[in-house]
């Protein structure tokens, strides 16, 4: 799917949807005590090495978004104006500077700013840190990006929300697709960063990759420190040991880096590359980009986002105004505040219309389910607190007519398939073979 | 009498250059012994020698019929050898009194973590040596500001904190006015105290200090001993005339 | 192991010029400057906005390598006087550990410059990346364009060698190196000494990160990862030792290839131990002299 | 910048006394004032005081004429300590995790005291920086302390007191800054003792301390094993406060501020210290939410303005300064 598919599409609904927009604001006006706002605290990378891939593209997402809303613009069931009529607004704060830093700044939000809720946060130490500081102080809290499992598998929380599945998914997602193109796969070589998130991703992959290819053995397992930008000796490593797959959690510009350096060396013609994460580097590179590269985008996003009128508004309203689609780090914020809008919402209805408190929020959200641009996300982990969605896989090929990369061979796991299901830790769950895996293509 | 300091053979090289070339010497206890000699005579690197600064290649130095060439300086101060220097030596950030209390400190062979440096005996034994040494008036003045005398005087004094059997001074009235050398040598040797418990080893290039305050001269040109007795025998050696004071020509 | 060593030294090749940059500032000017790194940014993103307009001017291919020593060129030529004449030297004879300090504030801003000039989407400069075609060696193929980072890495390193040995400024640099009071007693201009020693030293850091940016995204954040590596270097090489920022880079390059292809685990500590050992056993670096204190 | 000697000695003249009702009176002032703070006031005081801990300890150092560059490392050694012992093996208490913490990081850089105790100037940073680098190295890689992620601290006790939501900030707020009174109490009558004055005296010139029989290389040692200790104490405070840690405690970053801190403080006063620490904090905090897009540049700014015009650190705004 691309974005002159898009255009077409969307005319004639965004007429409607407008329309029905301006209508339920007029409602929306009266019922709601004049004036009223509620503030957001959003945190994300605006600087350092996530700002340019997931931080900035995820709050430029979260502006447009906000304005909509405050405009009353988006389509049903996102169309009262605000938040159930309040006006919406946001204070951005940048998330780089380290975990201590994060737990001072969201304090501050919380006391100094007065904010109602917090959105944010892509660092998984970063999400460690703030989930019990927002518990202890009884605020509501969405983490929308992090992708460690440990924050809900290790704790339990009241006030504290993820609105996206965490990284586990993506790994078996990978496998499944190897899988399901029966792909041959005696060898696998890695290459993860020496952080948290690499490490993870790397354990989930080769997990399931006993389970499904019991016969592969992992060989090349690289490390190379997060940010570290030069990768021609890992290159030479993996080149070394042959492997029919090469398995990388790359992103940003760690991933940029390495397939820059790669594909001339033939490593992509060697081996079938897959990547976790990479879908956010296809509107850089464009031609720079191998074809025939599997990847994932932690979800349905982007070029691999079902197709549904809610997602062709969002698409349109985000390239409209950058110029560039939207990719997986808008699509990650934007189910966030979608769902903190309908809770704020359903809260306001139980409470007759009063701007709800943080346990309102809370028992708003909990078990919740919302549609998304990227299909439907279901609060149905940790309790009720910790979401699920589907994703999708897809192969990479530039098409110089479009002159953009475009994904083909696009296979979508639903949420069941490719998620623990609830009260059981991945870990174990991938161990055991994936025991209650619904739907799996 | 018996030899406070002794040195046995002593020989040391920088490259081509003989800075001690065998030099022994017995130093007696109470004696005023100076050194004298043209530059490069090699009486600083003895000086140094002694203070552990310098390691001779050859020979040794007993302290007290004790070997103390292995030792550091730090050893040797706490052995009771104590020096001062050609350019003094003195924390110029400090006040007088407060040199001296580092004096003290560094003495104090039980340091404490939490007994003020400033508490009341020390202040009275610097005061005391202040005292000695007439530099009272300026006991709060910061010592950059002080003219090189006096700051000489502090450096000596500072030396003395430790009262020490063997007190080293290197050109204690260089840098000093012709007409203060005098009176700059009557303060260190009445803050030398009269009892003559401190044996000194003075290095001093002007022939009227050393034939005043000397009790012995000992006179180096490069590395050797060339003469060694009382003040008025030695400087009418002729080696001393024609390589030490420049009375002969040297042909 | 060949491919150790070939691996070894194209990552030493880039780190060399940097961290010479780095030694030559730190022997000169004493200051150990943690804003290397924002200008071997800076000199990436220049070299991506001239490589543009390069290509958009229609050069051949083989001047965008032009373009990226005019990039390197005008960061020394623009940044480095501004910097120097109008922050550094307000700060020069502070002790060695306040100047550090004030390049950490460089550093800082620096960082939100870029941010602000280049905004934070990626910049590419892949063009001279395919310029030297590829090599095989055994099961391997290499780029070229590695290979010609070494020979520009051994180019640099001679060229400031005969700077520095044959030529009068070079005289006197050596000569300010060695003591800054002696030389500005023989009536050396120390603070053009300053500025020119300061404007090369950031040339080579900016070089070293216009002739990178083929292999990498230029975007924020590069800057970092550079500054600890190269501090390794200088301080494994000996701190404002020219030869020793070669080893230096070429120690690091080999320790940190052996452990890729090794002990992949090793990988993330592999510099710092190096770097922690030699300071052990070779405070001075490996590359110099200890001077005694005099009395 | 010796010409700050002179008074620092000269300041020895106040009675231990004085500066104890002094630092009596400001601790209970803070503390009473603690109870009407804003929160994040509170818990910024906190922070504050804790990174103060660790400023002192290089603030130690700096009397000698060494800076450490890797301070972080104790910092983080104090951190993990405190956390790894309450999740671990059930100690609570928060003042016992405190104490632990700084014990346990001077235990760890006891062994690193007597080589260090050889360097000077930047050869003394850089080898601090790298052991703290190393540091940070396995911290990352030790999976079993959680990463890169690090990992969440348990919520600490005091006195077998549980702490409630409520109060829990307000406590550990008025125990940080108590330990943190008490420390710059002791730091002060290290400084005006015979040790102290020694160390002084080094930084001006060994080699006459030496030919005095003072042992420069042990007070360097000694110093270090200190400040050490002070780095454990603020890690373990930190962590507490925080109820998170992380290998970043031991990144160069973290090192480069706790030195700016006490560069900005300057070396006379051990008050100055605590305020250089909790105007950096105000400083990031504000400038952070005030310029999202520029808080790094404007954070650097201000370092660059207090080093320029408070060359002697904010003590020279109180403390008379001696010399030219």
């Amino acid at each position: 799917m691309a974005i002159q598919g898009n255009r077409k599409a969307t005319w004639s609904r965004k007429a409607v949807s407008t329309a029905v927009t301006l209508f339920a604001s007029v409602c929306a006006m009266g019922s709601v005590q004049a004036q009223e706002t509620f503030k957001v605290g959003i945190v994300s990378f605006l600087s350092g090495q996530a700002a340019d891939s997931f931080g900035i593209p995820a709050v430029n997402g979260a502006k447009v978004l906000v304005d909509a809303f405050n405009k009353g613009s988006a389509p049903a069931p996102y169309n009262k104006v605000g938040f159930g009529g309040m006006k919406i607004e946001a204070i951005y704060v940048d998330e780089n500077g380290g975990a201590t830093k994060q737990v001072q700044e969201m304090r501050n939000l919380y006391d100094r700013d007065k904010v109602d809720a917090v959105v944010g946060y892509v660092g998984s130490g970063d999400c460690l840190a703030v989930a019990p500081v927002a518990e202890e102080m009884k605020k509501f809290l969405i983490l929308y990006d992090c992708g460690t499992p440990r924050i809900f598998e290790d704790g339990k929380y009241n006030y504290v929300f993820r609105t996206a599945s965490h990284a586990a998914m993506d790994n078996v997602a990978l496998a499944r697709y190897l899988k399901a193109k029966d792909i041959k796969v005696n060898s696998f070589n890695m290459i993860n960063q020496d952080y948290a998130w690499g490490q993870d991703s790397k354990k989930d992959f080769t997990w399931t990759m006993e389970k499904l290819y019991p016969g592969a053995k992992a060989g090349e397992d690289q490390l190379p420190k997060f940010g570290a930008g030069q990768y021609g000796t890992e290159i030479s490593a993996l080149m070394s040991k042959q492997a029919d797959v090469t398995h990388s959690s790359l992103w940003g510009g760690d991933l940029q880096a390495f397939i820059l350096q790669a594909n001339p060396r033939g490593l992509f013609k060697r081996t079938q590359v897959v990547f976790s994460a990479g879908d956010h580097v296809l509107p850089g590179l464009g031609d720079k980009m191998p074809d025939g590269v599997i990847l994932g985008a932690r979800g349905a996003y982007g070029l691999m986002s079902p197709k549904s009128a809610l997602n062709d508004w969002w698409w349109d309203l985000y390239s409209k105004a950058y110029n560039v689609y939207p990719v997986q780090a808008p699509y990650r914020m934007v189910q966030s505040l979608l769902g903190l809008k309908l809770a704020v919402e359903k809260a306001m209805a139980a409470n007759g219309g009063k701007k709800p408190n943080a346990e309102q929020l809370a028992a708003a959200l909990r078990n919740s389910e919302w549609d998304s641009p990227a299909g439907k996300i279901r609060m149905a982990l940790g309790g009720g607190h910790q979401a699920i969605q589907e994703t999708a896989i897809g192969k990479t090929r530039y098409d110089a007519a479009k002159k953009m990369v475009v994904l083909d061979d696009i296979m979508r796991f639903p949420a069941d398939c490719v998620n623990p299901p609830a009260n059981m830790k991945t870990e174990d769950w991938i161990k055991a073979g994936f025991p209650g895996a619904k739907g799996c293509p | 009498m018996k030899a406070v300091l002794q040195a046995r053979d002593v020989e040391k090289k920088f490259g081509a250059v003989v800075a001690a070339a065998n030099i022994n010497i017995d130093i007696f206890a109470g004696e005023r012994v100076s050194l004298i000699g043209s530059n490069g005579a090699g009486k600083t690197t003895f000086v140094n020698m002694i203070t552990g600064y310098l390691k001779p290649d050859q020979g040794q130095i007993l302290l007290d019929g004790h070997d103390i060439t292995p030792l550091y300086p730090r050893a040797i101060t706490h052995l009771g050898v104590a020096r001062s220097f050609q350019i003094p030596q003195v924390y110029g950030e400090l006040n007088v009194l407060e040199n001296m209390l580092v004096a003290n400190a560094c003495h104090d062979q039980r340091l404490s973590f939490w007994q003020p440096a400033r508490r009341r005996q020390a202040i009275e034994r610097a005061d005391a040596l202040l005292d000695r040494f007439a530099l009272t008036e300026h006991r709060a003045r910061r010592v950059a500001e002080l003219p090189g005398g006096i700051r000489k005087l502090l450096d000596i004094a500072m030396a003395l904190t430790s009262s020490p059997k063997l007190l080293l001074l290197d050109e204690p009235t260089s840098g000093v006015s012709a007409e203060e050398k005098f009176p700059m040598m009557e303060t260190i040797m009445a803050g030398l105290g009269q009892d003559q418990s401190t044996t000194v080893l003075f290095v001093e290039h002007d022939m009227d200090i050393v034939s005043r305050y000397a009790s012995r001269v000992v006179a180096f040109y490069s590395g050797r001993i060339i003469a060694d007795d009382k003040p008025e025998v030695a400087l009418a050696t002729d080696d001393v005339r024609r390589y030490v004071t420049g009375e002969l020509l040297s042909e | 192991m060949l491919t150790i060593l070939i691996d070894g030294l194209t990552y030493a090749s880039w780190l060399f010029i940097v961290a010479l940059g780095l030694t030559l500032v730190f022997g000169v000017l004493k200051i150990l400057n943690i804003a290397h790194g924002s200008f071997y940014a800076l000199g990436a993103y220049a070299a991506a906005s001239f490589v543009g307009w390069a290509s958009a001017m229609k050069w051949a291919p083989g001047f965008t390598l032009v373009a990226m020593l005019l990039a390197a060129v005008a960061v020394a030529a623009l940044v480095a006087p501004l910097i120097e004449r109008g922050l550094l030297r307000f700060f020069y004879g502070r002790d060695e550990v306040l100047l550090v300090l004030v390049t950490y504030a460089m550093f800082l801003i620096l960082e939100d410059a870029t941010k602000l000039l280049w905004g934070a989407n990626p910049y590419y400069v892949s063009e001279p990346y395919t310029l030297f075609g590829n090599i095989d060696i055994g099961n391997q193929t290499y780029v070229g364009y590695d290979f010609a980072l070494v020979a520009l890495a051994l180019v640099v390193g001679m060229a400031v060698w005969w700077w520095l040995n044959r030529t009068q400024q070079g005289k006197i640099m050596i000569a300010v190196i060695h003591s800054s009071e002696i030389a500005s007693s023989m009536g050396v201009n120390i603070s053009r000494v300053y500025m020119v020693a300061f404007s090369v030293g950031i040339f080579l850091a900016a070089l070293g990160g216009a002739f990178t940016a083929p292999m990498i995204s230029v975007q924020p954040g590069v800057s970092v990862g550079v500054i600890i590596v190269s501090f390794a270097v200088v301080i494994i090489g000996g701190l404002g030792s020219i030869e020793g920022a070669a080893v230096g880079a070429i120690i690091v390059g080999l320790a940190r290839s052996m452990a890729v292809h090794l002990a992949p685990v090793a990988e993330l500590f592999s510099i710092y131990l190096v770097m922690a050992v030699v300071l052990m056993f070779r405070p001075e670096g490996l590359f110099q002299r200890i001077q005694a204190r005099k009395i | 910048m010796a010409n700050q000697l002179g008074t620092t000695v000269s300041s020895i003249a106040t009675p231990v006394r004085y500066t104890v009702m002094w630092a009596l009176g400001i601790c209970i002032a803070l503390s009473l004032a603690g109870m009407v703070m804003p929160k994040w006031l509170t818990f910024l005081i906190t922070m504050a005081a804790a990174n103060g801990l660790v400023s002192l300890g290089i603030m130690v150092l700096m009397r000698g004429g060494v800076v450490p560059f890797g301070q972080g490392m104790v910092f983080a050694i104090g951190g993990y300590a405190a956390a790894l012992l309450s999740n671990k093996l059930g100690i609570k208490d928060a003042l016992l995790l405190t104490l632990c913490g700084g014990v346990i990081a001077a235990l760890i850089a006891a062994p690193f005291a007597p080589l260090l105790s050889r360097y000077r100037g930047i050869f003394f940073a850089m080898l601090t920086l790298a052991l703290s680098m190393v540091t940070y190295g396995l911290l990352m890689k030790l999976e079993v302390l959680g990463g890169s992620d690090g990992f969440n601290m348990g919520r600490p006790t005091l006195f077998g007191q549980k702490l409630p939501d409520e109060s829990v900030g307000y406590i550990m707020y008025v125990l940080t800054i108590s330990v943190s009174t008490l420390m710059a109490l002791l730091a002060r009558i290290y400084f005006d003792s015979t040790r102290g004055l020694i160390t002084v005296a080094a930084k001006e010139n060994e080699l006459r301390v030496e030919y005095l029989g003072g042992s420069v290389r042990q007070a360097m040692a000694i110093n270090f094993i200190l400040a050490a200790f002070c780095g454990g104490l603020g890690g373990s405070l930190a962590v507490m406060a925080l109820g998170h840690i992380e290998p970043n405690f031991s990144f160069w970053t973290t090192s480069g501020e706790f030195v700016f801190v006490a560069i900005l403080a300057g070396w006379q006063s051990v008050i100055a210290l605590f305020v250089a620490s909790t105007v950096l904090e105000v400083v990031r905090s504000f400038s952070s939410s005030y310029f999202p897009n520029t808080w790094q540049m404007s954070l650097g700014i201000f370092l660059l303005i207090v080093i320029r015009f408070l060359p002697r650190g904010i003590g020279s705004l109180w403390v008379k300064g001696g010399g030219k």
